[in-house]
């Protein structure tokens, strides 16, 4: 493994640590390579584990977003995939940006110059204005209307993560295994029928393409007619086959 | 550092100051004696008066200060009467009402509430004289509690904490809550 | 009041008054236009910058302040016993570039750019004077915005907002990461 020669903890947060990557790797910004980018992230933060560092929440679940995007681009209509790529683009774009000009500030923001209190004249800054009690009654709810809207995050906070149901890959090949125990062969179109969204359509494929690299299942038939078969009972039987 | 320069040092250091400060303080700070600090705020008085300016450098004992001349004491004290009759900033008035439903509270009970650090507010607050420090909690730390002030309660025109109109309970809240979002 | 005292006075108001004070109160505490303010305050300006003097008045936004030249940091800090300002962080400097270039900003917006949580950064400029709260939006939960302070402009030598350098373009970028990639 390449040694890492930038202190672990240094960067502010998942896309500090994107960009980055995608500098030493000499990716494209305008156009990310996913699963380079992805794999050399869960590499980071396996290391990050290695070495007891707290891991905020917020870098898993930019994994876990790289994750889905991996997913959706290997499906045949991948304008999805493609959105949420040129979106976390964007982003990085404008974080980029973003740290360029807190460097400008930094450079050229200086903290040397003094100035002083107010002249102690006696001033007395008494306030002379009034109010109905119920100014202060509209101010409290304002204050605490803010307070109570702390305790469930808004449902925006989670935009593009939560609201995308994942789907494990490992759950649909475990699905899909169940339904041809016993040497029954389904139809293809059939293996799709109880997925409910995208993701899970998304997982499903990509289960039946683990499986048939594995050589448990083979696919049979033409058109409409494509039948999901078991290989050898379902068996492990790749390395026989080699 | 060249001469011009140490006069402009000195008057740097006098202004910043605001009290008066000792020659031989000056001194150290810029690496001079103390005689010479003598000298050069001397120039900087005659300099300022021959200028007729606004503010001039007195001498007190072996010390300086920058101050006003009198002459002027009237517009500055209207301009100081005029910053305090702005109206309440948004954030005093939500620092200002969360204290005064919840006194005494301490500085953090009122952060928390609003979730923002809230220390320049309070001591706004103070200077207007809304609220004041009303003792410590007998806590780790001992951190002073806030309550608000007889002049508050002639500014809301009422005698006393307990005619402050009654906070909505939560059920109402809820109502409210469920009308913001079919807003959405 | 004559013409030469009329710039003492202000002189002297603006001294007074410590913190950043509006030309249109100095007008009305000395009765005269808010442009006769402005053009006074230039002429001050010019003149201490041309003396060398180690103070100077500064322009933020609408107002006025007197305070010291950079320069003279050293023996100030000296004299009033401070540590060193601490710089910035980077986390505090690029919450403070989206808020500077964006405001009013809500925290969430700043944590979209960055990615992370900002709460406590937020606070921490809050505290160095550098951001303020700028009133909430009217918007489920309303929340509260942020903006600069007229000390963030002072600390960054501009007399406002516009006066920001303008957001690096898109072409810059790319020649930045080419440069960046020859190093590694």
């Amino acid at each position: 493994m390449e040694k890492i020669s930038y202190k672990l903890d240094a960067f502010e947060g998942p896309l500090d640590l994107l960009l980055h990557l995608i500098e030493k790797n000499k990716l494209n910004i305008y156009d990310i390579q996913i699963s380079e980018l992805l794999e050399q992230y869960m590499e980071h933060i396996e290391l990050m584990q290695q070495q007891d560092l707290d891991i905020a929440g917020e870098f898993l679940a930019m994994a876990s977003k790289l994750v889905q995007i991996k997913s959706a681009m290997l499906l045949p209509k991948f304008e999805e995939a493609e959105e949420m790529r040129r979106e976390l683009s964007g982003q990085l774009i404008e974080y980029q940006k973003c740290k360029k000009v807190a460097r400008l500030l930094s450079a050229n923001i200086s903290f040397d110059s003094f100035c002083r209190d107010p002249a102690k004249i006696k001033a007395d800054m008494t306030y002379r204005r009034s109010h109905e009690p119920s100014y202060l009654t509209a101010a409290y709810l304002t204050a605490a209307g803010r307070g109570k809207a702390k305790l469930p995050p808004p449902e925006d906070a989670f935009s593009g993560i939560v609201k995308r149901r994942i789907v494990s890959v490992s759950s649909r090949i475990i699905s899909i295994m169940k339904k041809l125990w016993g040497g029954q062969k389904k139809k293809y179109s059939a293996i799709f029928d109880d997925a409910s969204d995208k993701s899970e359509l998304v997982a499903t494929f990509l289960a039946v393409l683990e499986l048939i690299k594995g050589k448990r299942v083979r696919i049979e038939g033409e058109g409409d007619e494509q039948e999901l078969k078991l290989i050898n009972g379902g068996g492990k039987n790749w390395k026989k086959e080699k | 550092m060249e001469k011009g320069k140490i006069k402009a040092a000195v008057e740097a250091v006098i202004f910043a100051c605001g009290t008066p400060v000792e020659a031989q303080r000056i001194a150290q700070a810029l690496d001079i004696s103390s005689d010479e600090v003598l000298k050069i705020c001397g120039q900087l008085m005659d300099e300022y008066e021959k200028e007729g300016r606004g503010i001039r450098i007195v001498r007190l004992n072996d010390s300086f200060q920058m101050c006003t001349v009198e002459e002027f004491a009237q517009p500055i004290r209207t301009v100081l009467d005029l910053r305090r009759n702005t109206p309440l900033s948004q954030a005093a008035a939500e620092v200002l009402a969360v204290i005064a439903y919840n006194q005494p509270v301490t500085k953090a009970f009122v952060e928390q509430v609003r979730g923002v650090d809230c220390s320049g507010v309070i001591s706004g607050l103070i200077s207007r004289q809304l609220i004041e420090e009303k003792g410590r909690l007998e806590l780790p730390g001992k951190p002073l509690v806030y309550g608000t002030t007889e002049h508050f309660l002639r500014c809301f025109n009422i005698s006393s904490i307990e005619e402050l109109p009654p906070l909505p309970n939560d059920e109402e809240d809820n109502d409210e809550n469920e009308n913001s979002e079919q807003v959405k």
